[in-house]
């Protein structure tokens, strides 16, 4: 899960990261009243959960108090990829002397974590990599030694920090690795991190990603956890409890059992589909699922106004057929199914689900390819309709 | 032949007394597995059908001579019972549990490699060596003795294969889900050379997805295997910067996309498939 | 440090770990109200840090609340050891099915902690150790390894643990360590930790040593530290922070630089003295002693009644003997030299020193020897008359 | 000869441009030490003297060579400091500072020992082989090279016994005060077992004191020996459970007051003094 900024601050001002001052507003009013508190110039920024807030608009200076009401009013509300802004982050000005990156992930490929800075910071941290390497430093942390400061300074004065910046980013990092350990971070970034005309380093902006697993035992986060979906579909489908992800364009509704099998079933259906039949959204309803959940999957699926066709793919092991047919005749009890509805059950107990589908108003067949034909048969008349 | 397990593995399994534990246990044993012991502490001295419990592993190790693992506890004890199986002196650990925090995973992981233990998993449905074996939870009906290695980051996926086969009248070596989380303990780089090492695998099936460079990996040692590898990628239509499911599915860089690895796969001659039926029919055709 | 069974408790519920209601009470009418709050019979315990406070009558059990302010009122007031109990915790007595020790402490040779756990809690630990051997277990904590769950179930299920009782056992040590390691804890045993006829398991009594070269990051620690020493001169000495123990039945003064000189001091007096004088105190004056120092020092152990004598023994390294003369001057200014004083210096400046001191009421010797021949000269004088 | 350091030791000072620092890199340089480096981050490129500055030891030994660190930085960062002349290569680190937390030194002890690094301290004066080489604060005037070892827990007693066998005209060939918290690198053990090795130390002067086991560990090695030893104890009249200076100088148990130390000693045949005048006596006497 990911955070927004302000909800970043928080923490890194719990664990002792240096933050500039900056107050949350709702309304372009507070916005004026927080301008007049701390002083102008402000910077007023959109708290969305999307990268490339500047450059699209959700990042302003306002002179004055004036101008930082202006300014919230334009950036709250304002459509950022997809997302509507409610909330403006409003901090005073800093004057910037140098920026840099600084940041803490969890390497896959070593299966440790890493630590990365660059003295070129406020800017792609990739394209640093490529460009001008010697500016970025590297460690990997060896979980039985741990993180140490010396090593820090080292990696921080080799990758031409300055002397004063070096000492406080190792501290900061320190730190930063403390949070990261406590509250299962995958992800922790700050860019930048400045160092001000005035002598101090802080966190201009940061970006934090969570760990979805270590979520249960950080429970400070499970509150912020909600705020994070966006589209109502998704947040509806969470609710459930459903694994469930929205594709933007999609007309197929995608439900089975097991990540792998979903992702290979909307893929054939995009193959398949030639343009005409697209994946709506990813639903797994995992392994050894009960009739409720399918029923719950089929409604979530269904509720989507772009889907115009379902299908539906499982592969019984753990989980048995006649369940999940049980589960789907539970679904549509009593109600119309809005749109055709094909069902592929193969493995444990897959002829029993079968028998129990038989005369009902979904399709059943015997494989994906067949599946996919049915689905594409469909989706065709509609859009030749 | 097979790898990782075979007629010689003696099976402990940490969680044998939950309601998840005794029915896997009981398939295992039904599938003819061996399986010796069983841990849950403060449960020592009970039995579950005909195998002992334990309360420790290093006692269930010292009574029974288990020298394999299967781990299917809740997240937040899994770590620490891997830990054990390892202190123990288990040589395979089976980690099904899913939802374990990615750093308690870093612990583990590198506690195993120094250890020399094969740690397969997390959020995995184990291993199987048809007719020998059987480590996890995976449908066992299905599976018939053969020449095909079969390796999957999906367990539904891997089942489809294997189906596939069977249908067609190919057996399989041994099959492995390695898992779908960003930490796992076996990667398709490490199952591909032990594949390479068993005469009897004639081909290996590897599906994929999007998410690490784990396939990068794997296509790089390929040039240097004899056995012929055939893969599939899933998650070509996932949009980026969303978790699929699997803990370690998702599209966050150019390397973790389902074309980047397919195009790995491809540069150094390994077919890809478009689907699931055209891999079966790939894997049948070669042996 | 040591700290209070009350303030030890404090800590443990903030690391969760499982103890039973108690409160404290300073006065008899505060533990007759706490044994109505909690229910009799409640257990009234002294407040003080020395150990076998039950034998000397410093814990007692109350059938009611009048008996808990009956024997309140005996406990608060007692001079248990030399310490007047100022505190009591009353507490629920709780019926005990069985009794266990657990502890973790630093092992000095292996460098190292160890927990140490035996089935027979109650009791002396080291006496278990002795007699039987199989009802202790003991684990080394490998310092890049860490502690984990499962070893200390191994070892709670060897040395006889109850399975119910070992698996909260392991629960609470890996807590426990937890709060060593935060809080620089030297040493901390739960004896016993009881399992209740109910079921629970609860740490009855606790010591706990605190390491105090990390109280410094250990702020909590700070305010207790005051509430340790109880001698009046022990407290004045560390206010003005020098290093001194008060020893008793002693009639010489000691002061010098080193720690291991100053014991080498106080050990010749003692030999060389054949009962006539005792050293009365340790007062180490450390390395590069600056004058002000040496005057605190001096004026610490004047202050002590029984010293009839003082012998200061300085060997000058970075320490200069000038600087540690101009001191001691400065000491005596204005007022009378109540007992007579013999100074040693030797080592950096020594020369420079004894000139200072020539003519003033200070006696100089040039060693060791020669300074305690006075020293006993002086006092079989004064036990002669 | 000597132990530990000698005239080929090159001394980098962590610590260099603090008041401490120094004055005594100074007077470890007017004694003849050979101190190529100091290190403090943030300003190196700086000289004290003419000693360049580093901001990592890392640097410090690429650009001078230097193998020996001598660590004099407040408590808190100290054992940071440690590690990093470790990580940089130095195989003698002098830990010179005073308050460090307990648990921080295991770290230290435990990293140094497996990288083979001889650590001296914490809370310690220091080693001086008379002639050659000093790392550390003793007052150096009363040194001169001769044939007596000296290994104490106390930095004073170290200077008086030097100061009785020089004015007696018996030198020393190395002098370690191995420090007086409870968590030291260097033990009498390890020490007596070097001065063993050393042919031109004839004899060994060890000054220990209440606390710990150090003491007794050294008596178990002594047999194995055939220098011959004298030992002193300080602390025969300290109260039980109370710290005298020295945080490790603590009576808490049978084995940790005076009259058992010197117990062991004479259980082994090493002569114990009842003075340090005896002991210096007992030395003298000896070469």
């Amino acid at each position: 899960m990911k955070i927004q900024e302000h909800h970043a601050r928080d923490i890194f001002q719990k664990y002792g990261i240096p933050v500039p001052d900056a107050e949350v507003a709702t309304t372009p009013d507070e916005a004026r009243e927080l301008a007049d508190k701390f002083g102008c110039p402000v910077i007023i920024k959109a708290q969305v959960l999307v990268g490339g807030r500047g450059k699209a608009g959700g990042v302003k200076l306002a002179k004055d108090s004036d101008e930082a009401f202006e300014k919230a009013s334009q950036i709250l509300g304002m459509d950022l990829k997809g997302l509507i802004v409610e909330k403006v982050l409003v901090a005073p000005a800093v004057d910037i002397d140098k920026e840099y990156y600084i940041g803490i992930t969890l390497d896959r490929d070593r299966k440790q974590h890493v630590v990365i800075v660059s003295s070129a910071g406020g800017v792609n941290i990739e394209e640093v990599a490529e460009k001008t390497p010697e500016k970025i430093g590297k460690i990997w942390i060896d979980p039985a030694y741990g993180l140490h400061s010396f090593e820090l300074r080292k990696m921080l004065f080799g990758a031409g920090f300055e002397p004063k910046v070096a000492i406080k980013a190792a501290g900061i990092l320190k730190r930063l690795f403390t949070a990261v350990t406590h509250m299962d971070m995958s992800l922790v970034e700050i860019n930048p991190l400045v160092l001000t005309t005035d002598g101090q380093v802080l966190a201009i902006d940061a970006k934090i990603n969570f760990d979805d697993s270590g979520i249960y035992r950080n429970p400070e986060l499970k509150v912020l956890k909600e705020s994070e979906d966006t589209d109502p579909i998704e947040i509806e489908a969470h609710a459930r409890g459903l694994t469930y992800v929205r594709l933007t364009d999609g007309n197929v509704g995608i439900i089975g059992n097991g990540a792998g099998l979903v992702m290979a079933t909307m893929d054939e259906v995009n193959r398949a589909g030639r343009g005409i039949a697209k994946p709506a959204n990813f639903l797994d309803i995992g392994g050894g699922a009960q009739a409720e959940l399918v029923k719950n999957s089929l409604e979530v699926v269904l509720s989507d106004p772009n889907v115009k066709s379902v299908l539906i793919n499982v592969f019984g092991g753990i989980t048995r057929c006649d369940e999940v047919a049980k589960g789907l005749l539970e679904a549509i009890e009593g109600i119309e199914l809005p749109v055709p509805v094909v069902v592929r059950l193969a493995g444990t107990n897959w002829e029993e689900g079968k028998k129990i589908l038989e005369g009902s108003r979904f399709t059943p067949v015997e494989s994906l390819e067949e599946a996919t034909e049915k689905i594409v048969g469909w989706m065709t008349e509609k859009s030749s309709v | 032949m097979s790898i990782i397990v075979d007629k010689n593995t003696k099976v402990v399994i940490q969680g044998i007394t939950g309601r998840e534990g005794q029915f896997h246990a009981r398939q295992m044993i039904e599938y003819g597995t061996n399986v010796v012991a069983g841990v849950t502490p403060g449960k020592g001295g009970q039995k579950m059908d005909d195998v002992p419990v334990f309360n420790t592993v290093a006692e269930a190790v010292k009574e029974t001579g288990a020298n394999a693992s299967m781990v299917l506890v809740p997240a937040a004890f899994a770590t620490d019972a891997c830990l054990e199986a390892v202190d123990a002196g288990c040589k395979v650990v089976v980690l099904i549990t899913e939802g374990i925090p990615q750093q308690d995973m870093i612990e583990v992981y590198h506690t195993c490699k120094e250890a020399g233990v094969t740690l397969i998993g997390p959020n995995c449905p184990g291993i199987i060596s048809p007719g020998q074996c059987k480590i996890g939870i995976l449908p066992q009906d299905i599976f018939v003795e053969g020449p095909v290695g079969v390796v999957s980051r999906s367990g539904t996926l891997t089942y489809e294969v294997v189906d596939g086969l069977t249908r067609k009248g190919v057996g399989q070596s041994t099959c492995i889900g390695v898992g779908g989380d960003p930490i796992i303990g076996t990667t398709f780089k490490d199952v591909l050379v032990d594949f390479d090492n068993d005469p009897e695998t004639k081909a290996v099936v590897l599906i994929g997805e999007i998410g690490g460079l784990d396939e990068q990996d794997a296509a790089e040692i390929i040039k240097d295997l004899k056995t012929p590898v055939f893969a599939f990628i899933g998650g070509r239509t996932a949009p980026p910067g969303k978790r699929m499911g699997h803990a370690g599915a998702i599209v966050s860089g150019k390397g973790s996309t389902a074309d980047a690895k397919m195009e790995a796969f491809r540069a150094v001659g390994v077919p890809v498939a478009d689907t699931i039926g055209e891999l079966v029919d790939m894997a049948v055709a070669s042996v």
